[in-house]
């Protein structure tokens, strides 16, 4: 016929766009790329048995890090185990029980709303409610309460877009076989959402990880470690810096040598922390789908 | 018709403001094949749903009137919808299979309604399967995920899925529309079967189907039922002009 | 102003006077600091260890918060105290002067720290104001700026955006960074006080911490900014006012100009406290304790 | 024939465990609501009276913020227009960029490349926006003040801010939001049901094509979820910044040294007391307002659109096989049956 | 066979390890409608999509031998897949309607190849509905979205929105396994219709459908072709035993 289709037809737009692309994606793969790179060149000098192992000591004059490693620790364990029920909950709440209708819609805006809010604001209601009101003071349990509330609208969000991305018709099969509701959503909805729960996860784990404005006035930025086996319990009712606290206190003391050590440690955990939730999700699809 | 399993009266669905079933009267004989049929869009899905409550599911439906299985009223409100359709199954039109093996799928009916013993369970898995002509080719993957099987597959493993919980009921929309004629001939000589211990009822577009298979034929047009009878007078000997009509392919 | 001006440049009169009765050796404050420092960690080991069964006994916490220019005084002290007595856990936030004295008027805390003297609201409210020690404030500029100090004007002339460029005041021609801490740091109202420019300066960056200004200086062409005595290292050049050069003797003589107090206050007198704290203050009243003070770069009061 | 069981008899153990799980999920779901009413009102209780004491017309409008002087002055009209036209301008570079990669990421990329570069920006969306700004201090600000000399060569009025202004606050916003941007855009591209790429593929369209009139349409809802999730950390962001725009309050010019709605209260809300305290929780409340009005606006009118079509959700919703049925009226994804009508 | 449209040669085609089509050799005539037949699975489907060079989406797929376009080898390097796909137009098993308007569905593919003008879009629309026999039902509500259409609607709709780009050769993977008798027929009028321009090549599970409308017939069995002939020929006079097995139903 008229037109062989040997010969491409150039198409103006197409390859714009397609040039638009490519410079987008190396622009930001580079970006990234040489954020990492950079803080692991500088960093990593920092980096000794005694920084991971100890607490900083004025008197002797050695920094390190223990202390926040351990706090970060509890607060992202804390907080996760608060948010992820309530923040799944409610997810399950709006896409599979809610008739929709101004209740769900005002669950949705306020759930959008949480989740613009800026993370210092979160920090003055913080430390107003949870320290001043509920007299928590500066302490792990203060912060993260408060980073729950932050965190809560992340995994809400992604549970919610991942049970909307369940085919319907997984749902009519199911109860078209008499199955109750909670029973086909344990068996079928949650399973195939579970990809997405974990996204939800590792990014509250990301942000929880990486915050600091919410934490400097919640959580403080104390540095010990417990002094008995009862100090592991009652920390939690003490102030503990995390990791990016005290990344912070240090860049603004400017010892960037510090501050690069731990951003490297930072950059390390976060990797784990998403392997891990890779591995954990990838189990899961092997189990649920083969 | 004394042996009615299950009896519409004045049903009446409202999608919005979409009303989607019209008065519909209608009894559904006991250990028998009724067939619906009627043009695209007339209601067949709808009415086939409303006979199991999976319109319940759907925002904005209304529905009136009564809908009877064994003369109770499954729109009461003491209904235990789990065992409303535990006792009255269903076929879709699409495959849908779950995203879990193939076992799984089959297995997960009888695990609702509480069989636990993975001897029991092995053994459901496999009649159902036979029953919907498909064992032969999936036995050697019983463990493998069911979305791995081709659309004909998919649909005879749905089919082996609602047979595996023992309804008293089945409800099939379109089964075989999926499917190539062999399986089709196999799953039409398992509606035969069938209907010795259950009432089956299909909705299907292909009329040869219809008077092959069903005792009874019902014929749908914009959310009425136009006429119900047996089968055979339905294909011979249509009391209405519409149905005439469409039965000889004048419109549709 | 002038009057919080006369009371204040009285009380650090007072204390500087009272700071140059106890004796403290060296010239140099970086030596000084490190002497001082081994010193104090033998003396802290030594007396844990000779009066272990009288501190035993001796348990509790205390917290502290407030003015982050204190951390290293804050930190030490905790250190060293906790080290003498096992029993007691001492911790420190630094959330600034203002919302440590807050905490502790409110209660939350025991000890509130103000790199700053109180205001009279505060002390009405009835927190006690305890100075502790007393500390000065450098004016740096990037080690490779030519000029080696500056008159008073000069300095309140660059500060208030009249001199814009160095070779106005003696250096090369570049222009002038300006950098300063955020209104309300006690760093920031002791200089801006002490120099009578209050509310007319024209900060470039206004940054808000002590680290932060040492930093941007440091890799700033052309910056100046002003700073605590005890973070001073070789990163950046100090410049002599009226050439007067900032040193612990100077300070304590009283020439040169700009320094302030280091308070760490408490609701009610330190004898209305409980005997934990009070141990802390009579620590720091000690012997040890003021070693303690001169070993991270402060002086001694009274 | 009747068999053994009535439909009408229910086995209560179990509705009661079916009660229980739908009134846990209720209540969770109510924890947003909740939490966004008691933030406000305390917001609310803490940040109006200095509006009150200080005069409305002089918190916003005001240019001269002197907390401290003598004559307080406590104007913060300029620090809420850094904040409006850093954000602006942040999400002005980093949303295209960001959508741009997560096209290229999940539609143009090679398998093996995108699998390394999947994890590595999941990574950096973890990574504490401290470390940007860390960056921001050691390269962006010295870059800047390159620049700054050189525009500035000779200027008697310009005041010299050593490379740390509005623009190095900028671009660390932009490359703070990427990750967040990227990762969310191309989870909602690859949710689009294939089915909707090969029909377009199948018309003759384009790959390119394909992906700008179908593949980001039906990924809308997603992609608005990284706008607002960006502008949000855009907005909020105060750590990260503080060091690097100068923080003084000035008129949001690119060489000027600048202070956000966020670091106006990060930087002096730990040394302020009595009204001072208070205006900077009316600059928290101020933020919480921007953050609601944008919010609205930005979900309202991405939304309204959305609702003409009836397309969204039902879009993303289908699957492989399954083809949505949205019905006549506007049919929330969340009850409708498909892949049956 | 001289005016064939499309060719194949040795053609073979590999999902990963699975070898689901083997050395394929078929001629599509030009100007009539060819129609696919065989048991599930058999690689009907796969083998259309290798005529519009659909499978290139797939992950893992390996194709081996040569198809020609009118003498063009359309997997040569040089080929603009695009072009290919507008000429050999394709409409698919499952209906696949865009999420947007009906109108908006319609003008997507005239819009790709660069008509703006309205009046032509509106007729191109108008003419593409009503030629594949849904446009009564829809032209009301032409703005709406294309989702809230029935199965069967929705399908008639992706065959018009295939047709509104003029293709040269129509592939339909069994485009009216979810229409009813009425639509079936008024599609199989309008392929009847297309031939006469176009080249139809459709794949059907219905035996009926295939010596109805085609012109010649191919069976397919586990990847292979056994036989292809005109249609009467393949119904009346099969040469393969298979093939007469196949469609007397004595297998599947
Ligand atoms: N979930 C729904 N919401 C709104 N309207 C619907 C819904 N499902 C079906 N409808 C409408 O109700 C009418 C009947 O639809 P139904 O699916 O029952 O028809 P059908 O006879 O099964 O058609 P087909 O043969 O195409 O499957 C149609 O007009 C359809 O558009
Ligand atoms: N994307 C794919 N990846 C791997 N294997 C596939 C894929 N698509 C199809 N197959 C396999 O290739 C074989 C041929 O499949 P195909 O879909 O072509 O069959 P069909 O004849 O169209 O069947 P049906 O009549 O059920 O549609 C089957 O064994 C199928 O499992
Ligand atoms: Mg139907
Ligand atoms: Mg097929
Ligand atoms: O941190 P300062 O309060 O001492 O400036």
């Amino acid at each position: 016929m008229d037109q062989s289709i040997l010969v491409k037809r150039v198409r103006v737009s197409d390859i714009v766009i397609t040039a638009a692309i490519y410079a987008a994606a190396s622009l930001s793969i580079l970006l990234l790329a040489g954020i990492v790179c950079y803080t692991f060149v500088k960093g990593i000098s920092s980096i000794s048995w005694q920084f991971l192992t100890t607490v900083p000591s004025s008197l002797k004059g050695t920094f390190g890090i223990a202390g926040n490693l351990l706090n970060t620790l509890y607060i992202v364990v804390i907080t996760l185990v608060i948010a992820t029920p309530i923040g799944v909950g409610s997810a399950i709440y709006l896409n599979e029980y809610a008739k929709p209708g101004k209740v769900v819609r005002t669950i949705e805006f306020t759930t959008e709303i949480l989740s613009g809010i800026p993370s210092i604001i979160f920090g003055l209601f913080g430390m107003v409610f949870f320290g001043n009101t509920l007299g928590l003071g500066y302490s792990i349990i203060t912060g993260a309460l408060t980073l729950t509330l932050m965190v809560l609208p992340l995994i809400t969000r992604n549970t919610q877009e991942a049970l909307k991305t369940v085919p319907e018709s997984y749902r009519s099969g199911a109860l078209g076989m008499g199955a109750a509701r909670w029973y086909m959503i344990r068996t079928i909805l949650l399973p195939s959402a579970m990809p997405g729960i974990i996204t939800g996860i590792i990014l509250a784990v990301g942000r929880i990880v990486g915050e600091s404005a919410a934490l400097l006035f919640t959580a403080g930025s104390g540095f010990l470690l417990p002094k008995s086996g009862m100090g592991f319990l009652t920390k939690i009712l003490e102030s503990g810096g995390t990791l990016t606290i005290q990344l912070y206190l240090c860049m603004s003391k400017a010892q960037y040598g510090e501050a690069f050590g731990i951003a490297v440690v930072l950059l390390v955990l976060v990797l784990l922390i998403n392997m891990l939730t890779k591995y954990l999700s990838g189990k899961f699809n092997v189990e649920t789908r083969e | 018709m004394n042996n009615a399993k299950i009896s519409t009266k004045k049903l009446n669905l409202y999608y919005g403001a979409n009303h989607a079933l019209k008065d519909v009267d209608m009894d559904i004989t006991a250990n028998a094949i009724t067939a619906f049929i009627g043009p695209s869009g007339c209601g067949k899905s709808t009415f086939l749903k409303t006979l199991n409550r999976m319109n319940d599911l759907v925002d904005g439906v209304k529905i009136d009137g009564e809908v009877t299985l064994d003369g109770e009223n499954i729109y009461d409100e003491k209904v235990d919808t789990t065992l409303l359709r535990k006792k009255v199954g269903m076929v879709f039109q699409q495959p849908n299979p779950f995203p879990m093996s193939i076992y799984d799928n089959i297995a997960y009916g009888p695990r609702i309604h509480g069989i636990k013993s993975k001897a029991r369970l092995d053994e459901i898995v496999e009649e159902s399967l036979k029953g919907a002509a498909i064992f032969d080719e999936v036995k050697d993957r019983l463990k493998k995920s069911a979305l791995g099987l081709s659309g004909g597959q998919q649909q005879r493993l749905c089919i082996a899925r609602a047979l595996a919980v023992q309804p008293e009921v089945l409800l099939m929309d379109e089964p075989t529309s999926a499917l190539d004629p062999i399986s089709t001939l196999k799953i039409e000589d398992l509606m035969e079967d069938l209907k010795k211990k259950y009432t089956v009822v299909v909705v299907t577009h292909n009329m040869q189907q219809a008077a092959r298979v069903s005792d009874e034929t019902a014929f749908f047009l914009v959310g009425e039922v136009v006429e119900k009878d047996i089968t055979s007078n339905i294909f011979a000997r249509p009391k209405d002009k519409r149905t005439e009509d469409y039965i000889t392919g004048r419109f549709g | 102003g002038c009057g919080t001006t006369e009371t204040t440049t009285a009380d650090n009169g007072a204390a500087s006077s009272q700071a140059v009765a106890s004796e403290t050796a060296g010239t140099d404050t970086a030596a000084a600091a490190a002497g001082s420092e081994a010193a104090s960690g033998e003396t802290a080991s030594e007396t844990a260890s000779e009066a272990a069964s009288a501190n035993a006994g001796l348990s509790g916490s205390i917290s502290m918060a407030g003015s982050t220019s204190m951390e290293k005084l804050s930190n030490a002290l905790a250190e060293s105290f906790m080290a003498k007595y096992p029993g007691v856990t001492v911790t420190a936030e630094f959330t600034g002067s203002g919302a440590g004295v807050e905490a502790v008027a409110a209660g939350s805390v025991d000890i509130g720290n103000a790199s700053r003297n109180l205001t009279e609201e505060e002390k009405a409210g009835g927190v006690a104001e305890n100075i502790v020690a007393i500390d000065g404030i450098a004016v740096v500029t990037d080690p490779a700026n030519t000029a080696s100090g500056l008159t008073r004007e000069q300095l309140s002339g660059i500060y208030t955006g009249e001199i814009k460029n160095w070779k106005d005041a003696g250096g090369a021609d570049q222009a002038i960074v300006v950098v300063g801490r955020e209104a309300g740091s006690g760093t920031r109202g002791a200089f801006e006080e002490l120099l009578e420019i209050e509310d007319q300066c024209a900060y470039a960056n206004e940054l808000d911490s002590t680290g932060a200004v040492m930093a941007k200086v440091a890799a700033t062409p052309g910056a100046i900014g002003y700073v605590s005595l005890d973070v001073i290292d070789d990163t950046v050049k100090t410049l002599s006012i009226d050439e007067v050069e900032p040193t612990v003797e100077n300070i304590k003589g009283g020439s040169y100009l700009l320094s302030r107090p280091f308070v760490m206050a408490t609701k009610g007198e330190i004898s209305e406290q409980n005997e934990t704290v009070q141990a802390l203050f009579d620590y720091l009243a000690s012997d040890e304790g003021k070693a303690l003070i001169e070993s991270v770069g402060l002086i001694v009061t009274e | 024939m009747k068999m053994a069981f009535s439909i009408v008899r229910g086995r209560h153990s179990k509705n009661a465990v079916e009660k229980a799980a739908q009134i846990i999920f209720t209540v969770c779901a109510f924890f947003a609501v909740l939490a966004v009413f008691s933030i406000t009102l305390y917001m609310l209780i803490n940040g109006t009276p200095a509006l009150f004491k200080v005069g409305l017309k002089d918190i916003l409008f005001g240019t001269v913020w002197k907390p401290t002087a003598k004559e307080p002055s406590f104007g913060i009209l300029y620090i809420i227009l850094t904040s409006i036209v850093g954000t602006a301008f942040s999400i002005a570079i980093g949303v295209p960029i960001g959508v741009l990669t997560a096209v290229f990421l999940a539609e143009a990329a090679p398998k093996k490349l995108a699998a390394v570069v999947k994890p590595a920006v999941e990574l950096l969306a973890g990574v504490p926006s401290v470390i940007y700004g860390l960056l921001g201090i050691m390269i962006l600000n010295p870059l800047m003040y390159r620049v700054e000399t050189a525009v500035f060569k000779g200027s008697e009025t310009h005041q010299f801010t050593g490379g740390a202004n509005l623009i190095s606050a900028v671009i660390v916003l932009a490359i703070m939001i990427l990750p967040t941007v990227i990762n969310i855009s191309e989870s909602a591209l690859r949710a689009v049901p294939s089915q909707y790429k090969s029909a377009s593929l199948a018309l003759g369209a384009s790959k390119i094509q394909t992906i700008f009139r179908v593949m980001l349409p039906a990924a809308k809802s997603g992609i608005i979820t990284a706008v607002v999730l960006g502008v949000g950390r855009a907005i909020g962001e105060a750590m990260a910044i503080t060091l690097v725009s100068g923080s003084s309050v000035n008129f949001p010019l690119p060489f000027h040294s600048v202070r956000f709605l966020t670091t106006a209260i990060v930087s002096e809300m730990g040394y302020a007391s009595g009204l001072h305290r208070e205006v900077l929780f009316t600059i928290g409340l101020v933020l919480f307002a921007f953050i609601m009005l944008i919010n609205t606006c930005l979900t309202k009118l991405l939304k309204s659109k959305d609702t003409q079509e009836k397309v969204k959700e039902a879009g993303s919703r289908s699957e492989g096989k399954s083809c949505g049925t949205a019905g006549e009226k506007k049919n929330r994804a969340g009850a409708a049956v498909q892949g049956e009508a």
